[in-house]
């Protein structure tokens, strides 16, 4: 089974990424961009074909390794 | 000698360079604003140093590749001019397209500083004209992103070519993946461009210059570009 | 005052951290209700944090002058003379309770902080030095813990590019719920170009620089902002993220515009951001100071009042302006890519005045602000002392071999690579000593001179007795220092603690003070900047009391530095200072006899002096060819660390008839150090020691590769590294604690 | 106008992190995991409402910036 996590920072927490990426894609001269806020994303392949198990899964690895819950929100997506 | 040492946002080894440089060469360097269209006339060398260039966010070395400046150091280099990237400086380099490759996560996922040892694998390039082929020599590393990793082509391309000149090794010279810091594919610590007039490395051997201080085994490469330069002119 | 704003009540009182009395005071004060904002303004300048009303009393003991300071506490950082035109600026700071939230922010932001602290007085930092404690290695948190700290000290040193030298790590099970972080940043500056905070002069112009600013870290009170904050947000964290980047490029460009002589005064905006940097500056240059909080950056909408005025978003400073000065300063923040905005200006008024769309939300009187915060004589007991441990009542577990080789490999003695590997300890080209040793030392500019830094405190020592321990702290740290070569010059503290509102912590608070005062005064080493961390502690268990002291010395010549490695074979060991063999507190004692007990080894402040200017004549004179003090495990571990930093070990004399072996080996008495010097000249030194009335034994003679005790078996120096070198790393892959 | 630029390594590419991420789910005990791969997603806001104008500028930035194409794939998602 194939999965998608994805990891964002909560809204207002800075993000120094995205605010260096944003500054770089205006000085490239990249037309109209206004914000950036960068995350991440985890493709993560699983044996078995519970769905629900994977998912149970899931939200153990995101809790646990893949996000910092003080800062930053997850989303589980299995995707096929 | 005339070296240009480069300077972006968050660089922060660019002192160390030219102080290395200035002790080696007994010339200054000129420090090149990044925002700078062009490098300063008669430029023998552009050395990109190390650091945390835009705070190393996105892809390390991947905001500076972009700098106007770099468009002068692609010129420099395609005239034949000498290019020298150390650490974030190769990260740059990679990233400029003027090196094949990335530097990825160290294995170990940490930032290391740690004396490494490299083995000098030819002697006959400006970079490397300071040591002997086969020498060992002790310098520092100090990077979260040094580990080198290039597709078969690429890799097979750069060892046939024989344009791998530093890699991780033990004291002894042997290979051993103990002794390799980040776990860079067959060692690489640091690679030459096809023409043989760029280089790019992780380690710093501005760090290890002064007797004073301790080692100082990374004299010969800046001395080894000395020469080199004196004798081309 | 203003529309909008929540009506005071007395629980949104209570949520501010203000004591019914201290609100009364407020009420007198300003002779009507706050507004919320100035409510939340008090509650930043009243708090422990930048009032220390539960400290100031008793940090008025420690002798802040000397003939090298050129700026004690008050300031961002002390500051210190080392001659030439030269000055040290350092300070240490905690970030405890964050970097228990979030370890890796919390302590990157702790190196933000302090890193600040130095800069802004116009110094570049030269050397970071960083002070864990950790719980015990078998709590459920601690692994997560360190791996997240010390990335996170490092992500940001690294980064912004200071070389972290040194340090300390413990564990101890009373760190479980309340580890602690403490930073020390130290600037090189020149001593006719250092920044005040102090604003001068009427209607200057107030300059905001650096990072925009944003929800970040605004405490306790957040929860009520949020009830009147635009529609329904989800809980916003606490936690502030750190942003090394643009710390370096704020460096770099406040470097340069001080170097242009566009400043009057600077102060960098920490605890209470905006507040507290605002107010400083006003009341220390006895001026108003008028903001206008529109003209802020934010990179958030809909800010309010309250939030900017409370926000502790990083990388940010306040500065007056030479107004003649604007656009040439303006130009230079704008090449580093940096806000700079004009938010307000100094007035005569002695008001603090803050507006907001228009409407005026804020008007305090700003010294008051800061000089009427409530400063309290808490009540304090003294504990009473405990029993010294008799030799006799401590039966070895174990032969000397097998003890060295368990002690080696403990979580509190083992080698701390793991941790400094982490950090650039390299970067800037100056580091001529590594860690790993007593000192850090750090060549100033191209030399001769050179820096020797240290971080010191043995929590357990100050447990048991605290003024004792707080003597300790300090004289393990002139130790380190002179176990160099350096002339230790002055201090900075970090005051960790307890709550204040037991009278037992208070008694450990006010015996440490007490103890660091009188080591500071016997040793010449006067403290120029600290920080107090307070109420550390989970359900009621306090931490260790843990005064951490950050010292700096000088070496003249840092080619004459001595380090702690054995040299040659059969070069002579010999001890300096007195050995009895005091067991009670020792590592000894707790880890391998399983009793944390007795009272600690006493510091003779008189011997200490003598032994130590003995030893750093002895470097001075290049006679001594290694050096290292005995601290934590006692003379058979410190010869061990010896032996094992050079690859050469020992064969070690018997211990005296009258002392038991187990004690004179492990024993954690005070004032010594090892020394070693080339075959032959060892008659020589122990004549110039007696001539000079300190204590001195030749204890060996280096050689081998083992470390021979009479009437054992040789301990084999390559089974000692393993087990030095290996607790940390397996601990942190998983390992067994 | 808001939009998702996603970055993954293409396949081939050894991916470090991912491979860390992976062993410290396992020994953490997350069931089932087989395989991890980390990439990134930028959160873009973008001034003008139009989605073709957008969708250039975001694949210029994608294409200067956002992406390693020697070793990334991204792919670019007007969300509102
Ligand atoms: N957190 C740390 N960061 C950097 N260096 C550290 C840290 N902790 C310990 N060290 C280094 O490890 C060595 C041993 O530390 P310690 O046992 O506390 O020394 P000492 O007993 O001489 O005070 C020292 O050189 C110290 O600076
Ligand atoms: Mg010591």
């Amino acid at each position: 089974m194939k999965a998608r996590v994805t990891v964002t920072l909560k809204t207002g927490v800075l993000d120094p990424q995205g605010k260096a990426i944003e500054g770089a894609l205006k000085s490239l001269g990249v037309g109209g961009v206004a914000s950036v806020r960068q995350g991440k994303v985890f493709d993560i392949e699983l044996d078995g074909a519970d769905k629900g198990k994977a998912e149970a899964a899931l939200k153990e690895a995101a809790e646990k390794l893949l996000a910092n819950t003080v800062i930053e929100n997850y989303r589980i997506e299995v995707t096929g | 000698m005339k070296a240009a040492v480069l300077v972006f946002p968050g660089i922060n080894r660019e002192r160390d360079m030219a102080r290395t440089l200035k002790l080696i060469s007994g010339q200054e360097p000129a420090m090149v604003w990044h925002a700078e269209p062009q490098l300063p006339a008669g430029t023998d060398l552009v050395v990109i140093p190390g650091g945390f260039s835009y705070g190393d966010y996105l892809r390390c070395g991947a905001i500076a590749a972009r700098a106007p400046v770099m468009d002068a150091v692609r010129a420099h280099a395609a005239k034949g001019g000498l290019v020298l990237g150390v650490c974030n400086g190769f990260q740059i380099l990679c990233e400029s397209g003027l090196l094949p490759g990335v530097l990825m996560r160290n294995a170990a996922l940490k930032f290391i500083c740690k004396d490494v040892y490299l083995r000098v694998e030819r002697s006959d390039t400006p970079f490397t004209r300071g040591y002997n082929a086969g020498q060992v020599v002790r310098v520092p590393v100090a990077h979260g992103e040094g580990n080198y990793v290039a597709d078969e082509a690429t890799l097979a391309k750069l060892e046939g070519d024989g344009r791998v000149l530093y890699r991780y090794a033990a004291p002894d010279g042997s290979l051993d993946p103990a002794w390799n810091v980040n776990g860079a594919i067959n060692a690489i610590a640091g690679i030459l461009n096809d023409r043989g007039n760029v280089l790019g490395m992780m380690p710093h051997p501005e760090n290890h210059v002064e007797a004073a201080l301790g080692p100082t085994d990374g004299r010969g490469l800046f001395a080894g570009l000395v020469d080199h330069l004196k004798q081309a002119a | 005052m203003s529309r909008n704003e929540p009506r005071i009540t007395p629980e949104l009182v209570a949520e501010h951290g203000l004591k019914p009395d201290e609100y009364e005071r407020i009420l007198k004060l300003i002779g009507r209700e706050p507004s919320f904002t100035e409510l939340g303004i008090f509650s930043a300048m009243w708090n422990e944090h930048c009032s220390y009303k539960s400290s100031k009393v008793h940090l008025r003991g420690l002798p802040t002058t000397g003939a090298c300071v050129i700026q004690g506490p008050g300031e961002n950082a002390g500051v210190i003379d080392i001659g030439d035109g030269q000055a040290v600026v350092f300070k240490m700071e905690s970030h405890n309770h964050p970097s228990f939230i979030e370890p890796y922010q919390g302590a990157a932001t702790g190196v933000g902080g302090i890193l600040r602290d130095v800069f802004t007085m116009g110094a570049r930092p030269i050397a970071c030095l960083n002070a864990l404690s950790f719980g015990d290695p078998s709590h459920p948190k601690t692994r997560h813990l360190v791996s997240g700290v010390v990335a996170g000290v490092g992500g940001y040193g690294n980064s912004f590019g200071v070389p972290t030298v040194g340090g300390q790590v413990r564990f101890h099970t009373r760190y479980d719920g309340n580890n602690l972080v403490n930073a020390m940043a130290v600037g090189l500056a020149d001593t006719d170009k250092i920044f005040y905070a102090a604003a001068s002069g009427v209607g200057m112009p107030i300059v905001y620089l650096g990072s925009k600013t944003g929800r970040d870290g605004i405490h306790g009170a957040s929860m009520a902002s949020a009830e009147f904050g635009e529609g329904a947000e989800e809980k916003r964290p606490t936690v502030q993220v750190g942003d090394p980047f643009s710390e370096k490029l704020l460096l770099e460009a406040c470097l340069e515009i001080m170097a242009k002589d566009c400043v009057i005064a600077i102060q960098d905006m920490g605890a209470a951001g905006l507040t507290c940097s605002a107010v400083e500056m006003g009341a220390k240059g006895d001026l108003g100071v008028t903001l206008e909080l529109d003209k802020v950056p934010t990179r958030e909408t809909g800010m309010s009042a309250y939030e900017m005025m409370l926000s502790e978003s990083q990388e940010r400073m306040l500065m007056v302006l030479k107004p003649e000065k604007e656009k040439e300063a303006e130009a230079i923040f704008r090449k580093w890519g940096l806000d700079f905005a004009i938010v307000g200006e100094t007035t005569p008024t002695k008001r603090f005045i803050v507006k907001h769309g228009g409407i005026v939300m804020v008007d305090l009187p700003i010294k008051e602000l800061g000089d009427e915060a409530p400063v309290y004589k808490r009540p304090f007991v003294e504990m009473p002392k405990l029993p010294v441990i008799k030799v006799i009542d401590v039966r070895p577990p174990m032969r000397l071999p097998d003890a060295l080789e368990k002690l080696i490999g403990t979580p509190d003695l083992c080698s701390r690579r793991w941790v400094w590997e982490q950090y650039d300890h390299v970067i800037g080209g100056n580091t001529v000593q590594r860690p790993g040793g007593d000192s850090a030392v750090v060549r100033v500019l191209d030399g001769p001179k050179a820096l020797a830094l240290t971080a010191d405190v043995t929590p357990r020592y100050c447990e048991a007795d605290p003024f004792e321990g707080g003597k300790q702290a300090v004289a393990e740290a002139w130790r380190n220092i002179t176990a160099v070569g350096g002339k230790p010059l002055a201090l900075t503290d970090n005051l960790n603690f307890g709550n204040p509102e037991r009278p037992e912590i208070m008694g450990q608070f006010v015996g440490c003070v007490r103890g660091i005062a009188a080591a500071c005064k016997a040793l010449d080493f006067p403290v120029v900047s600290g920080n107090v961390s307070l109420y550390n502690e989970t359900q009621g268990r306090a931490i260790l009391p843990t005064p951490t002291i950050g010292g700096v010395g000088l070496i003249d010549d840092f080619t004459t530095a001595a380090t702690l490695a054995f040299k040659a074979e059969g070069e002579a060991i010999v001890l300096i200072g007195e050995t009895i063999g005091w067991l009670g507190q020792s590592l000894y004692l707790r880890d391998l006899c399983g009793r944390e007990e007795g009272a600690p080894p006493p510091v003779d402040l008189v011997e200490e002096r003598e032994n130590g200017d003995f030893v750093r004549a002895l470097i001075q004179d290049k006679l001594a060819t290694a050096a290292h003090d005995v601290s934590d495990g006692g003379l058979l571990v410190a010869v061990a660390e010896m032996a094992m930093a050079s690859g050469l070990g020992a064969t070690l004399e018997p211990a005296p008839a009258d002392t038991p072996p187990h004690a004179f080996w492990f024993g954690e008495d005070q004032a010594r150090y090892v020394v070693t010097v080339p075959a032959g000249h060892a008659e020589a030194l122990l004549a110039r020691a007696a001539e000079a009335g300190v204590p001195a034994s030749l204890l060996g003679t280096v050689g081998g590769t083992t470390i021979s005790l009479s009437g054992e078996r040789p301990i084999q120096l390559k089974v000692l590294n393993e087990r030095f070198e290996g607790w940390l790393p397996t601990y942190m892959a998983g390992g067994p604690p």
